[in-house]
């Protein structure tokens, strides 16, 4: 038998340059469960791609559509962009019980979506990540910083969150701006930043898009000579394109002590990058999703839905991108897992990352990781 | 011979949704269908401004996001707590906006004209935008900190979505008449851009007041005028029509669920085409054509040319008002930065112009074949590449590389459908019959 | 002493990026100004096109600094940048021939040219990003700056530094240089008044013994060079991405439209009006103001007149005042 | 053989033929002027013989060389200029710039006919920077024989240049055409002025329905009844 | 009926009507000529509301008309045709004439949706009327043709004709005659003095054709740089020496050494 499994994530628009690594961590998941051999008594998988746009509701619901009832998937990675994603959601998956583990969709308002069970996230809700921003701010002495924040439901949803924590913990924004992705020109918003003041510039864009414009426009007119770094802007790309400027920057991603992240970048080898956003969450919300229908013996998003949580977290055996064949044969015997995989996978509440976060800082014009939180 | 054109093109659009329904599926089909219903009203909407009044429009996306807003308005439930947090505040700051502008106008009309007068319109305008300022912005914080990640906003007025879409028009028309009031007095390309700017403002303005349209963090959960396909597979009765027609009931519930829709789309699209149709075939669409041609002749022939061209100006945004009102139903949610112009603008303008413009058969036929290859180009451009690469080694790298480019192909093979479109009947799939009366 | 800090604050935040950024759209507006002007038709593919010949130079530059060919404190990429504009011309060329010239032989209403460029621009897209991908593409090399904003600042003893970049120095010159080559040649030349006379009235034109054909290649050509060395200036300032490109066609055609379209001064001025609306009216003046003001005193609130998110909107609120007093821009531009 | 001549022209604008077997000469130095109602065929006789109309019968010669086969911009070279009837200038391009654009294909110096041009209408003289889109009707008309002038054609083809201008310019201008004929070039003119063109003319046409119908010198078709009450206005 | 006073017209540093002052008598056929650029054919578009005055005043009956648009002109009875023809290209002859008059229920949204009777019968009267122009015109076999493909005279025939549609009070011909057939001139010319008879109608004409403006028009007026030069009957006018330097000139020079 022939398993299909959909991603379906945004390859045309805005978010493109993230989803070509996206994609491939998703497949590199399928590849091998598929390779292994012990799927489900020697099934195949296969990725079937879709695309979201990340920005068009109605495209995306038509190709969700399309995966669901024309290529008939078994379950869904994606989509991406929290909007998008509640789309399809709600005007398909639900409808027709369809499982969606999206690797990216960090919205809030997901945490509390209707979903009858059947949606999950491999990443945290920004809620979350908002809270863990401020410490590694608090903590490093910073009081007063300038915020800006790509104008989407993650940004502003990230931007709200940061902010009502670091004030609460006795910190000041002093200006909240939002920035549009893929603009020509970012002068106007790094002249307000600048002018309204702050030690540091909170970034919460993303590392190819706005985000990586306005810190270069920073740096260019020394508005800002060090910067906050959220998940949508840690990626190797940053400090590769921008150089030794870039020191003493640092932030956070989701992610954890684990060894999986270096293991997926093993794993990707040239083929992709490996430590781009929400690459290796692709990686394990694809490897979740089969192991749920092994653990479930079934590839029905009815009867395999209740068993996403299971997998993921303990008890059980740890595994590790890489080790999806033996994960997979513990749970044909009937064993149990506790899948970690790239991300350090924990889900909480509505099947939602816990959200560990890695703390990273640029030295050398690298990221480096300073600690986990 | 149109005849036959009209048939034979909507026959192919017809078989092509069925292939699509037995290759692919039906629900795939279906929904298709649904946005080819909804595109082909924008499309005729757009039909009626240029085609009929060779009105530039580019703001198309403006006027379907407020249709998309009409819908929040009227469907969602109110907030009860933003409201006592700054309803009021905000009812305030607009009554003092208004109080502003009836100032500014009351001095115009009563002050003797001079330099004088000026700058008491634009002390009052100065200070009434600081009043209105001071009394707003407070109030929209206190409204976006009520539960901001669920509300967060005034909510709407928790009425039957299905209102939405005539007022949906209306907001859109009367967006319109204003719009119009100021920018029809240019040209082409000018009003073109004066429109497409207008609409970014209108996107802009859903974007960011996030009191009204909750901004970026996106409406969810808009009330439907069609049962849901959750309760349907639980209903009895529904269980047994599916027993009856041999259908499973998931699917089959969804595709019950589609079919209301379409039915509710094809009679809004049917009663529009009817009113559009009358009035071109009509002496007012004689004089809309005159007007086309020669502005400055049907003036001189007694023609009022602006009210004629703000009333069509309304009519349009009107009927892409209505139909973005129904998209943003369909969608079940208003996800304001999903106004993108390509999408919203220029893919209408393709289909109007495929279709060809000035016949409201083309344009509707535009709508439904653009917006079915728009779905379609992308599996179309991904069997492309297969095809294509089928005979190269599994491993080669440029084998790779054209499958990873698949995605993009999409906007590849539309381009190349609309050029052979535009290249085999220049003027339209169907189109416009000129020296008819 | 504050009185130069609070000028060189505005140089530094306002006046050299919104010159740098109005010189990038104007050279892009030249360019959609010219087909106006000539074929009488906007160009929705000049962005895409604009895309196209600066992966062409990226290539090359890519190329010729693998062979450790540069040009010292400046790009490589202006060395590559003539054979980047060969390529995108002959690119554009094909398209004239296999798209718009057989328009032209149906005489085919504008709208439809306009179309037309919506079909040659999503092909264009897809072309792109099949040979270079959708990524951030690298290729600035040399000297990046004039002056920096930090040694200035330890040079004058100023609290403010100003940065003044390579490449926004070269756009701006180049920018000035372009317009005035394109104003002589077409008011001037006479193969440039053969253009306009083939914009004004074509049968006239073949009656006076102008080819079209050549009229029609030039202006292409012409229009491929722009487009290629504003797409290079603006990828040397910022960064090649391909849907950046995409985006930058809406600023761009409001440029060329409050110039006045068909006309090359028109799009400069057009250029600076946008850049400089969207930078001046959403700009915080608190720090502005705090240097002018006495003592130790700055305002509480930012002195933002409205905030960026709505700059664009600003644009075309300008943009609209504009047309509404002038109703074919600044510069008297054509209307077909 | 005259020096230019459209021999058994037929064909139309792509729907039915306008012109049938239509025959129209003129040779050097000549003044040969097409007369007929509105809507004859005269333009598009003119337009047949200039190339902008695909005749399937009969042929063009100039010079005894079939030109049949060649585009307007070929007879432009081959030295023969044309005002249309009805949009004849570059509205947005000014009033020199327009004479210079009738001198296109020439590579001595102009400025010379240009002067000329302007001593023969001096009016255009006084608005030589204004844009022809800005001229009146008549001023307009001067313009466009202006740049036909430009050319310094072997044979001139004018399309009802009096339309318009005011019996002293028409005047002048008849002296003009006059003038230019002596020099050895031939000219092709439709006019509805009938009676004051006929009066100059060596050979006039009447045109009826795309034929033939009268062939004659200018005089004898003055003097010809029929003509006159038909088509002269009596 | 038509007064004219002091009225201006400037474009740019130029005045193209500079203090035009005249009278146009209720019933006459006033002639309108002068030399090429003198202005004429501004002082139309002032006096039918296309430009707006740079200064002085237009009078209808009594009624300052002055600045007011086109086409509430159009509903008080001023009629123009234009000198470059103005026709609708994309429409046909017939077309061209039907859409003409003005207050036509159809042309209401409201009746065109909801009163087809209505406006059939309309449709039918008004279609009577347009093939009585045609025919007139000696144009019945293009009335169905695209007034774009029409000759230049027989689209000058089309803009005499759409006056033609209605009850005008008084029209403004600006160069009909210009490259029509004179003998269908001398036809049209009948009708002018047919409508002015019969209808009443108050034409005000430019032309250049002296023969025309001679049957037709009393009074002529002359204009030269934007004023009045002068005014009287044909043969006054004829005589004036102005007007002969100004427009009329002396005749050819070069025809008896060319004979
Ligand atoms: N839009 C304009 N801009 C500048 N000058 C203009 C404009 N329109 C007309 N003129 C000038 O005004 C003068 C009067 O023009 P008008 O068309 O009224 O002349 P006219 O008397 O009708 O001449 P004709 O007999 O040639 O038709 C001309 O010299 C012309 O150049
Ligand atoms: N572009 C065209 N397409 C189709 N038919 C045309 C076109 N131009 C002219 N005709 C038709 O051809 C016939 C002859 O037109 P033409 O212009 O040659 O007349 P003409 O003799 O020059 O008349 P006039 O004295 O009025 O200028 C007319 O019946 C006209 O309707
Ligand atoms: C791909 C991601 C960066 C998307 C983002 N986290 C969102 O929720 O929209
Ligand atoms: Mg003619
Ligand atoms: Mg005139």
């Amino acid at each position: 038998e022939d398993v299909k499994l959909g991603v379906f994530l945004g390859f045309t628009g805005p978010l493109e340059s993230l989803v070509a690594n996206m994609a491939p961590g998703a497949e590199t998941a399928i590849t091998e469960v598929s390779e292994s051999g012990k799927f489900m008594g020697g099934s195949t998988v296969t990725a079937v791609r879709a695309d979201t746009t990340c920005i068009d509701s109605a495209a995306a619901t038509a190709a969700a559509e399309r995966l669901i009832t024309s290529d008939k998937v078994s379950g869904i990675v994606g989509g991406d962009c929290s909007g998008v994603t509640t789309a399809a959601l709600t005007n398909v998956a639900l409808p027709n019980g369809m499982v969606m583990i999206s690797p990216s969709a960090t919205s809030p308002a997901l945490s509390t979506v209707e979903d009858n069970g059947l949606f999950f996230r491999t990443a945290p809700s920004d809620a979350r990540q908002g809270v863990v921003m401020s410490d590694i701010i608090m903590d490093r002495g910073f009081k007063e910083v300038a915020l800006t924040y790509t104008n989407n439901d993650y940004g502003k949803g990230l931007a709200d969150a940061f902010q009502a924590a670091f004030e609460a913990a006795g910190g000041k924004v002093t200006i909240s701006t939002p920035h549009e992705d893929g603009k020509a020109d970012y002068s106007a918003e790094v002249g307000a930043l600048q002018s309204a003041g702050g030690e540091i510039l909170v970034v919460a864009g993303y590392l190819d898009q706005g985000g990586k414009g306005i810190i270069q426009a920073s740096l260019d007119t020394d508005a800002f000579d060090t910067f906050v770094l959220p998940d949508g802007m840690v990626g190797d790309a940053l400090p590769e394109a921008i150089g030794d400027d870039l020191n003493g920057s640092f932030g956070q991603a989701p992610g954890s002590d684990s060894e999986g992240a270096g293991k997926l970048v093993e794993m990707a080898g040239d083929a992709y990058n490996a430590t781009s956003p929400f690459s290796a969450e692709s990686y394990d919300a694809a490897a979740l999703i089969m192991l749920a229908m092994q653990a479930a013996n079934s590839t029905d998003p009815a009867a395999y839905k209740e068993k996403v949580m299971d997998v993921a977290n303990a008890p059980g055996e740890k595994i590790l991108p890489g080790e999806l064949g033996k994960a997979l044969d513990i749970l044909a015997a009937g064993g149990e897992i506790d899948y970690v995989g790239a991300s350090n996978v924990e889900l909480i509440g509505a099947g939602e990352s816990a959200g560990n976060y890695r703390e990273i800082e640029i030295k050398d014009a690298a990221l480096s990781t300073v600690g986990y939180r | 011979m149109t005849m036959n054109r009209n048939v034979l093109y909507f026959g192919i659009m017809a078989v092509l949704l069925i292939i699509v329904g037995q290759f692919q599926s039906w629900n795939l089909s279906l929904s298709i269908l649904n946005l080819c219903l909804i595109s082909a009203i924008m499309a005729l909407g757009v039909n009626i401004q240029w085609g009929y009044a060779g009105l530039f429009n580019v703001g198309i996306m403006g006027f379907a996001a407020l249709g998309g807003l009409a819908a929040v308005l009227i469907s969602m439930p109110p907030v009860p707590a933003a409201w006592a947090a700054g309803g009021g505040g905000v009812l305030l700051s607009a009554l003092a906006g208004a109080a502003t502008i009836v100032g500014c106008i009351v001095a115009y009309a009563k002050l003797p004209k001079g330099g004088i007068r000026t700058a008491i319109i634009v002390a009052i305008g100065v200070i009434g935008f600081f009043i209105m300022r001071g009394i707003f912005v407070p109030a929209t914080d206190a409204i976006e900190s009520v539960d901001a990640a669920k509300t967060g906003y005034l909510g709407g007025l928790g009425l039957p979505v299905i209102l939405a879409w005539p007022v949906g028009g209306l907001l859109a028309g009367g967006v319109a008449w204003v719009i119009g009031k100021i920018t029809l007095g240019l040209r082409s390309d000018y009003l073109a851009i004066a429109t497409l700017g207008i609409s970014e403002i209108i996107v802009a303005v859903m974007k960011n007041e996030d009191w009204m349209t909750r901004g970026v963090k996106n409406v969810n959960g808009l009330s439907r005028p069609v049962p849901y396909e959750i309760d349907l597979q639980q209903a009895l009765w529904f269980q047994n029509l599916c027993e009856t027609l041999g259908q499973d009931v998931v699917t089959f519930s969804s595709i019950f669920v589609k079919l209301c829709y379409a039915g509710l789309f094809l009679i809004v699209l049917l009663a529009i085409f009817w009113l559009s149709e009358r009035a071109l075939k009509s002496p007012w669409g004689r004089m809309m054509r005159a007007i086309r041609d020669n502005e400055i002749s049907a003036n001189a022939m007694g023609k009022n040319v602006t009210a004629r061209h703000l009333q069509v100006f309304v009519l349009g945004s009107m009927v892409v008002g209505i139909a973005g009102a129904m998209l943003t139903t369909l969608d079940g949610q208003l996800t304001p930065a999903s106004y993108q112009p390509l999408r919203f603008t220029f893919l209408i303008w393709v289909m109007v112009i495929v279709g060809g413009s000035g016949n409201n058969m083309g344009a509707v036929l535009g709508g439904f074949v653009v917006w079915f290859f728009w779905v379609e180009a992308e599996p179309i451009g991904i069997w492309l590449m297969d095809t294509l690469t089928s005979g190269m080694a599994e491993d080669s790298g440029l084998r790779a590389h054209l499958l990873d480019s698949a995605a993009h192909m999409r906007l590849m093979t539309m381009g190349v459908i609309l050029l052979l479109v535009l290249r085999f009947s220049p003027r339209g799939l169907l189109p416009e019959k000129t020296g008819h009366h | 002493m504050e009185l130069l800090n609070a000028l060189i604050l505005m140089a530094n935040f306002v006046l050299v990026p919104a010159l740098a950024y109005g010189s990038q759209l104007a050279l892009g507006a030249l360019g959609v100004t010219l087909i106006y002007g000539i074929l009488r038709f906007s160009n929705f593919a000049h962005g895409d096109t604009m895309a196209f010949g600066t992966m062409a130079v990226i290539l090359f530059t890519w190329w010729f600094q693998s062979m450790g060919i540069n040009l010292g404190p400046l790009p490589t990429a202006l060395l590559a940048l003539p054979f980047g504009i060969a390529i995108c011309a002959g690119f554009v060329l094909a398209t004239d021939k296999l798209v718009y010239k057989f328009y032209r032989q149906q005489r085919a209403a504008p709208v439809i040219y306009v179309i037309a460029s919506v079909g040659v621009m999503f092909v264009l897209n897809g072309i792109v990003r099949f040979i270079i991908g959708p990524d951030d593409q690298a290729f600035a090399d040399g000297e990046r700056f004039i002056v920096r904003a930090r040694s200035f600042k330890e040079w004058t003893g100023l609290e403010e530094g100003l940065t003044i970049k390579v490449s926004q120095g070269i756009t701006v010159i180049t920018a000035v240089l372009v317009v005035a080559a394109l104003f002589w040649f077409l008011n001037r030349t006479r193969t440039g008044k053969s253009m306009r006379a083939f914009s004004d009235n074509e049968d006239l034109a073949l009656l006076s013994g102008i080819n079209p054909d050549k009229v029609v290649m030039v202006t292409w050509i012409i229009a491929a060079a722009l487009a290629t060395i504003a797409g290079t200036l603006y990828g040397l300032d910022k960064s090649f991405k391909p849907f950046t490109y995409f985006q930058l066609l809406l600023p761009i055609f409001a440029a060329a439209i409050v110039g006045g379209l068909g006309n090359p001064l028109g799009a400069i001025a057009g250029g600076y009006v946008i850049a400089f609306s969207e930078i001046m009216v959403t700009y915080a003046y608190k720090k502005f103001v705090g240097y002018l003001a006495p003592g130790d005193w700055s305002p509480d609130s930012l002195l933002q007149l409205l905030g960026t998110n709505y700059k664009f909107s600003v644009s075309f609120v300008i943009l609209l005042l504009v047309l509404l007093l002038r109703p074919t821009g600044l510069f008297k531009g054509k209307s077909v | 053989m005259s020096f230019l001549i459209g021999e058994n022209m037929t064909g139309g604008y792509g729907g039915a033929d306008i012109l049938h077997d239509c025959t129209i000469a003129a040779d050097q130095g000549e003044i040969a002027v097409i007369v007929g109602p509105n809507g004859a065929g005269k333009s598009t006789a003119m337009k047949a013989v200039f190339g902008m109309l695909n005749i399937h019968t009969g042929r063009v010669m100039l010079d005894g060389e079939d030109i049949t086969a060649l585009t307007p911009q070929a007879r432009v070279a081959k030295g023969m200029a044309f005002v249309p009837q009805t949009s004849n200038v570059f509205p947005t391009m000014s009033v020199e710039e327009n004479l210079e654009m009738g001198a296109f294909l020439r590579r001595d110096n102009i400025q010379e006919t240009i002067d000329q041009v302007y001593e023969l209408f001096p009016i255009l003289g006084d608005k030589r920077r204004q844009n022809a889109g800005e001229l009146s009707g008549g001023q307009r008309q001067q313009v466009a024989v202006g740049r036909a002038l430009m050319t310094q054609p072997k044979v001139l083809m004018l399309d009802e240049p009096t339309a318009g201008v005011s019996p002293i310019v028409m005047d002048e201008l008849f002296d003009r055409i006059i003038e230019v004929a002596r020099t050895g070039i031939s000219i092709l003119m439709v006019e509805q002025n009938a009676r004051q063109a006929l009066d100059i003319a060596d050979k006039g046409y009447v045109l009826v329905q795309g034929r033939n119908r009268y062939t004659d010198t200018g005089q004898a078709l003055m003097n010809n009844p029929d003509v006159r009450k038909s088509f002269l206005g009596g | 009926m038509i007064k004219v006073d002091n009225l201006s017209k400037r474009f740019g540093g130029f005045y193209a009507v500079n203090g035009a002052t005249l009278n146009i008598a209720t019933g006459s056929i006033t002639g309108l000529i002068g030399p090429n650029g003198a202005g004429k054919t501004t002082l139309f578009n002032v006096i039918a509301g296309v430009h707006a005055p740079t200064g002085g005043t237009v009078m209808l009956d009594g009624e300052d008309i002055t600045g007011l648009s086109p086409h509430t002109l159009f509903h008080k009875g001023l009629l123009r045709t234009f000198q470059i023809a103005h026709e609708f290209s994309t429409m046909t002859v017939r077309e061209n004439l039907m859409m003409v008059p003005g207050d036509q229920a159809g042309e209401r949204l409201w009746d065109a949706w909801f009163k087809p009777n209505l406006v059939r019968a309309e449709e039918l009267e008004l279609r009577k009327k347009a093939d009585e122009v045609i025919e007139f015109l000696e144009i019945s076999h293009v009335a169905d043709e695209l007034a774009g493909n029409l000759s230049g005279g027989q689209k000058k025939l089309l803009e005499l004709g759409r006056t033609m549609m209605v009850d005008a009070k008084i029209v403004f011909l600006d160069e009909v005659g210009a490259g029509v057939n004179r003998t269908l001139l001398n036809t049209i010319g009948d009708a002018i003095l047919r409508l002015n008879q019969e209808r009443g109608y108050t034409f005000c004409m430019i032309e250049h054709d002296m023969n025309f403006i001679g049957r037709l028009c009393d009074p002529v007026i002359c204009m030269a740089e934007g004023a009045v030069l002068a005014e009287g009957t044909i043969d006054e006018i004829k005589a004036n020496e102005h007007v002969i330097e100004a427009y009329l000139g002396t005749g050819l020079k070069n025809k008896e050494a060319k004979a």
